[in-house]
């Protein structure tokens, strides 16, 4: 260790610019040992850019990056091995796994453990699973990435920052898909890393796990440090203020009228994940699931959807009962799906948000089988405008969007093919806390529309905000029920441990 | 690779519409300096009468890239291209030599050109084949048959008023050259205005985002496929047209052509992105070169070698400048 | 009793191979003897070539025809076969002389300088008679085979003996038909004052004069090279192609299961060299006296 | 594709081991039907002469396969295999020639195919050019160059007992397929055990993600493009050793086999997966085909027919099997 006393890391005067963006303008920044040091601000703040110029991943245009009070040795690419060997450890907001990978080696990614000139895959298994068994995680190092949840990824990934003796780990929105039990796991590795003297800088839209665990905070705007302050004497609306720079905050409306069942589900089982799930989907009615990382929430949605094949149970939407279940046949009832994982299976990156939009249904864009330019623009604007999406143009390709944005482009497709019941998986992961309300805005408009919508959330403090009801899914069937106004986030997280 | 980028920002926002068309406005630009160069140095390059042969050649390559293009944006490749064009011809000139008339010849060959290619779709949309291992099956059986058939030697039929038709001209302009713009017209068309040219996009884009949209994601690529036989079976037309006979060893590596024009035509190999028009431009490239080169009599096999550096160089500029535009690989 | 086993090497998938086969194939039934035949084609490639003696060897072949993809670089395969004691048999092509004598059984050839320098000879015929005493000629090839190579420098001593001003003003690549076809146009397109070409195998014959029917009228003639129904009713309508030179396949193919039955009897030989005739067509009489010969358009 | 994906995740955790090689265990199904049949149909096929045949024929797919399945678990292809050895072989054969000592030509060769494969290499990693392209013109230019150096003709040079025995065989089994077991083990250990190893699997996989852990991607480009090259010239070797003559002709269609080995193999054109024994067994499939089929005695262009159909039908049974395995393309 270095007998430096100042800043672990710090950045002096930085300034790093994309094609048509500052990310990131003349920022001063620094974070002592043994700080817990909190980065807030709406998406495309700079957050992410901060990080990656203190990673070495990226280098700034103008100004200083300093660890442990001197620069960086390397420059372009070798820069981020030797942030690595100086005991910077990060977790980036994009999965940075290689999914033909084991467990084990991408613990060990680019530093691979050696014993006699040879890679020590015996070494590298028991350091990961050991490692692992730090945030509870109970999983084979030897299995593959690519079977893993996008849950479990992140916590390997997390599991992965605190190995070794690092000086300053960064977690850039680690909790984004994890649930409450999970997220109190990664709160304790950070205080123990911290009672260590390690630095921690996190990034996260969650207001309480900042309370929770930061000492100070950084909030960012448009590519400035707005203001560092200390956690404990800031309330959350000066800070939510801050981030938003003055802009007004909206509270989500009311309850709506609940209509007739649209869609009901008995006894489906799929082991070993559900035994035997039972619920009603009313009209008009946002259904919220909760439960713990890997309760079967996805699978559930993706068996309604048709998309994976129940062993057992019945699936009714009105009064039909489903014979042939298919994904395509779903969509023509009338459902919509808004997958997990935004990036995988949520937006074709190339291709412009009207494309984006309209995906799901050519026909209301087509004049006489030819695609309309107008009629796109047309039904894209309207979506845009009724979600406030921020877009430049219609034609933008989404993959510049913000996260929030791209979300809420992932719902509007199924405003634009009129779907009358929304499967919600993880609606707002990623999203900021301004996106996140007008997300919460979107699905109590669209109930109050009378549509039906099922929402799957881990976050579970957003749950009270926009449910009418809260189903737990627990030990593979639903274990609760929590009825609005009575929800309350506590009970909530207690009813999903069980 | 995300580091050292940036320049030019101002830039970006003042032409928009201009720089996102980089792509075609270099490789313009090469189409200019290969005609200034090779208007300097080989003898008749400029005549009327080559950039018709030029139109002749790049029909060839062309009528195969429209598809091939579609194909690539999918995601995928069709490597059976130069076989799948001598196989059909070959069958066209059997069933011309048995005397059956040229509708029904010619129509049997369209048909079979897309059974194939739908076929080769069906492995790699049902049965997860890689793209790359069905067409290289065909590739192989397909030469194979067509030379088992004929022994290698040509297939000669009755000489054929509409046949001679389509090899020769019309108001100055071949035939092949005509079709060639025709389905350009008509790809252009169904890649932008078309649900199902979106969808090729969205497939090769993501394809679990296009499947959980609706789309499906099965039939496209089956379809792609199936039109990339149709093209081959009418680029064996024209072939047909211009010998006079079915040959087996015809179109022997039109299949790299097609792929190269395709690819300098700035379409990329993982899908996803891709312009017809920077196909146009890509086929026009590679015409110009081998077409400069074999006029200003350099040795044969320096030819190729002028045409491998070509080539890369092409794409090179054509990466640099798609880099300055800030558009990234 | 057992078939004997032949092992056959084709140069390449030309048509004129068809002939060959043919020929061997034809011979082997005459011969009334059980003859097992394994075929197969080099594809103009050494170590291919190279690749199909040893399996040949190892099938336990008892003789083996190969026309030789290159004089020199052929060597080492033939010199594997002939030390496992199987005899080779030559057509068409065979390895140097050096080694010839010592590996090769025999050599079934028109020699190809012969070859080329006898349709030289037709082509000054047409020049002196057509009075033209400075004619350009362009060539259409093959020579990324040596055989080729050896055609053409027979054509031009031939022709130059008795044409001396004659001048060649282009040589490009062009095989299969549909290449030689747009070769040949491009180098009129260069060359507008071309006189001839000279067509070095059957595809660039057949391009060469595909691409002088595509021009219209023009004085440009063809000298060609391998003999197939097309080519044959080229030179019968003589407005175009005005001679052919020829080695029949079939007959190349015969006179080479022949020797190599008498290896595998063990004969002893006289000359390595067994000559096969060269046929030189320049009539349409002599056309069509081929095609009448060739009714099943294998040359 | 996400959907209708999983099914049998219990069977996944009883034999883990064995279910993760299904694709080794499909090939090694597939090898043993072909052995069966061709022995059966083919005479002198399980002779031991020609065991050691198809093992010669296999060095010359096998040397150059190995370097190919890390390029393509990289992420890339390179389809300049044939060109380059025939070109390096011209030119360690005009080195002879020139009456160079032995060792001092095989340097120049393999410091040669390394630099040709790097600077392919450098195109892709550091000037973005894709690896289809930058090989593409290596592709053409290669041969080109090695034509007109040679003018299509033979390089011969004085006898050389050392390349001789290199064309040889020892204790029974030809050298180069020595040569290429020996390079097999140290590229089974290099993939697996070494970090260089280790990094071209995790840039195939997730070329982002390993830059961000300090993996210097373009490096590992550069050096797998390199390796190819260094592979091919040692192929070349091979090669003058068995024709004893540099032949520019020669190794024609090398890169459609070798590509076509190790994709059957099970290797993944979408990099980040594959395994050197997958190759190992592609490649023997390969070349097992090819030789029983001329034992066989079929006609040839039938050999290519009947070849296509065994690729597409090897592939075809071992995404079935992974399938069954659950495990997922
Ligand atoms: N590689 C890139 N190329 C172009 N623009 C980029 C790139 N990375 C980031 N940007 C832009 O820089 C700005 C800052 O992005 P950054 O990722 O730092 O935001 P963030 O605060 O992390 O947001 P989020 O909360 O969504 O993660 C945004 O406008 C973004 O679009
Ligand atoms: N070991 C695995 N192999 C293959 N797929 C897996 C594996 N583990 C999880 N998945 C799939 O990944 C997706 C998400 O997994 P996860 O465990 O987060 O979902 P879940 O079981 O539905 O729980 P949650 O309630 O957290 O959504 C599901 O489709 C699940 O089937
Ligand atoms: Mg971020
Ligand atoms: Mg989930």
């Amino acid at each position: 260790m270095s007998g430096h006393q100042g800043p672990v890391a710090e950045l002096r005067a930085a300034t790093r610019t994309y094609p048509g963006v500052v990310a990131l303008d003349r920022v001063d920044f620094s974070v002592m040992p043994g700080e817990v040091r909190a980065i807030l601000g709406k998406n495309g703040a700079g957050k992410s850019t901060l990080i990656r110029l203190l990673t070495g991943a990226e280098t700034p245009d103008s100004g200083d990056v300093l660890l442990d009070g001197r620069p960086f040795v390397e420059s372009g690419l070798r820069r981020t091995r030797e942030a690595a060997r100086r005991g910077l450890r990060a977790v980036y907001q994009e999965l940075s796994l290689v999914p033909d990978m084991s467990i084990a080696e991408n613990m060990f990614l680019g530093d691979w453990p050696r014993r006699s000139g040879m890679l020590d895959h015996h070494g590298m298994a028991e350091q990961s699973a050991a490692a692992m068994r730090r945030l509870g995680l109970t999983l084979d190092p030897r299995q593959l990435a690519s079977t893993l949840s996008p849950a479990s990824r992140q916590m390997v990934e997390i599991a992965r920052a605190f190995l070794g003796s690092p000086r300053l780990v960064i977690l850039d929105e680690p909790t984004s898909s994890l649930a409450a039990a999970e997220v109190d796991q990664v709160c304790e590795a950070v205080r123990n890393a911290a009672a260590d003297r390690v630095a921690i800088l996190y990034v996260s839209h969650r207001m309480n796990e900042i309370r929770r665990l930061a000492d100070s905070a950084t909030v960012m705007r448009d590519g400035r440090v707005a203001s560092t302050l200390p956690v404990a004497g800031a309330k959350t609306e000066d800070i939510v203020q801050m981030m938003l720079g003055g802009a007004e905050q909206t509270r989500a409306p009311h309850r709506s009228r609940i209509g007739k069942t649209v869609l009901s589900v008995r006894g489906i089982a799929s082991p070993p994940k559900l035994a035997g799930i039972d619920l009603d989907l009313h009209e008009g009615e946002v259904l919220g699931i909760a439960g713990l990382l890997g309760s079967g929430r996805t699978e559930l949605l993706e068996i309604i959807m048709g998309l994976r094949a129940p062993t057992a149970g019945e699936i009714h939407v009105g009064t039909e009962k489903i014979q042939k279940p298919g994904y395509k046949a779903m969509m023509r009832r009338g459902f919509g799906y808004t997958p997990e994982s935004r990036k995988e299976n949520g937006i074709v990156p190339l291709l412009g948000v009207d494309e984006n939009t309209v995906l799901t249904d050519f026909g209301r864009v087509q004049r006489r089988g030819i695609l309309s330019a107008p009629a796109i623009e047309l039904a894209t604007r309207a979506v845009v405008e009724r979600l406030h999406v921020k877009t430049a143009r219609m034609q933008t390709p989404i993959a510049t969007l913000s996260g929030g944005n791209q979300q809420k482009v992932v719902i509007g497709r199924w405003i634009h093919a009129q779907s009358r019941i929304l499967l919600m998986d993880e609606p707002t992961r990623g999203v900021d806390v301004e996106a996140k309300i007008q997300i919460y805005d979107i699905i109590r408009a669209l109930a109050a529309e009378g549509r039906a919508i099922l929402f799957v959330s881990s976050e579970i403090e957003e749950l009270d905000q926009v449910c009418d009801r809260v189903l737990v899914l627990r030990d593979g069937i639903m274990a609760e029920e929590h009825v609005a106004p009575a929800i309350d986030a506590e009970q909530l997280l207690a009813a999903c441990i069980g | 690779m995300s580091a050292s980028t940036a320049s030019s920002i101002p830039a970006r926002r003042l032409l928009p519409s201009l720089l996102g068309h980089m792509n075609e406005i270099g490789l313009i630009a090469i189409v200019a300096i290969l005609y200034v160069v090779f208007g300097a140095i080989s003898p008749g390059f400029l005549s009327v009468n080559n950039q018709v042969n030029i139109l002749r050649d790049g029909a060839t390559i062309g009528i195969a890239a429209w598809a091939q293009t579609l194909v690539i944006v999918a995601g995928e490749i069709d490597i059976s291209v130069g076989p799948m064009v001598a196989f059909i011809s070959v069958i066209m000139a059997f069933l011309l030599k048995w005397h059956l008339p040229l509708p029904v010849a010619l129509a049997g060959g369209l048909v079979l050109g897309s059974a194939l290619g739908a076929s080769a779709g069906v492995l790699r949309a049902v049965f997860t084949v890689p793209s790359f291992v069905a067409t290289l099956g065909l590739w192989s059986a397909l030469r194979g048959l067509a030379l088992f058939m004929t022994n290698a030697l040509p297939i000669s039929f009755d000489d054929n008023d509409t046949l001679d038709w389509i090899g020769g001209n019309l108001l100055g302009l071949p035939v092949s050259a005509i079709v060639m713009f025709v389905l350009f017209g008509a790809f252009v068309f169904a890649s932008r205005k078309t649900a199902f040219g979106r969808s090729v996009y969205a497939v090769g884009g993501n394809a679990n985002a296009a499947h959980l949209c609706g789309i499906n994601v099965t039939r496209i690529r089956i379809v792609v496929f199936a039109i990339s036989g149709l093209m081959a079976a009418i680029t064996a037309i024209m072939l047909l047209g211009r010998l006079g006979t079915g040959n087996a060893g015809a179109a022997s590596g039109l299949e790299f052509d097609v792929i190269a024009a395709v690819v300098v035509g700035g379409t990329s190999l993982s899908g996803g992105r891709g312009s017809m028009l920077g196909t146009l431009l890509g086929v026009l490239t590679i015409t110009v070169i081998s077409d400069g080169l074999v006029l200003y009599g350099i040795n044969s096999f320096v030819q190729d070698v002028v045409r491998g550096v070509i080539i890369v160089a092409a794409v090179l500029l054509n990466v640099a400048a798609a880099r300055r535009s800030g558009r990234h690989g | 009793a057992d078939p004997v086993g032949i092992g056959a090497i084709y140069l390449d998938s030309q048509g004129y191979y068809a002939g060959v086969r043919k020929g061997v194939q034809d011979g082997a039934a005459a011969l009334k003897r059980p003859i097992r035949l394994v075929e197969t084609t080099a594809q103009d490639d050494p170590s291919k070539e190279s690749g199909f003696i040893d399996t040949l060897v190892s099938a336990n072949v008892k003789a083996i025809l190969l026309s030789a993809v290159s004089a020199d670089g052929s060597v080492h395969a033939i010199k594997r076969a002939h030390q496992a004691g199987i005899p080779i048999v030559c057509y068409n092509t065979c390895v140097n002389d050096t080694a010839m004598k010592k590996y090769v059984y025999a050599y079934v050839v028109g020699d190809p300088v012969a070859f080329g320098s006898k349709l030289g000879g037709a082509a000054a015929d047409y020049f002196v008679k057509a009075g033209l005493t400075a004619p350009k000629l362009a060539v259409v090839n093959c020579e990324f085979v040596e055989v080729c190579i050896n055609r053409r420098k027979g054509f031009e001593t031939a022709l130059l003996a008795r044409v001396p001003g004659a001048t060649f003003v282009d040589n490009q690549q062009g095989t299969t038909v549909d290449t030689s076809v747009a070769v040949a146009e491009k180098i009129m397109t260069a060359h507008p004052d071309l006189d001839a070409f000279f067509g070095e195998s059957g595809g660039a014959t057949l391009g060469a004069t595909k691409a002088v029917q595509h021009a219209g009228n023009s004085k440009v003639v063809v000298f060609g090279s391998d003999m197939t129904s097309d080519i044959g009713h080229a030179l019968a309508a003589h407005t175009i192609l005005k001679a052919v030179v020829d080695i029949s396949g079939k007959s190349v193919g015969r006179l080479a299961i022949q020797q190599a039955m008498d290896a595998v009897d063990g004969k002893s030989k006289g000359s390595r060299i067994v000559p096969a005739d060269i046929g030189l067509y320049t009539t349409t009489d002599e056309a069509n006296a081929w095609l009448g010969a060739h009714s099943d358009g294998i040359p």
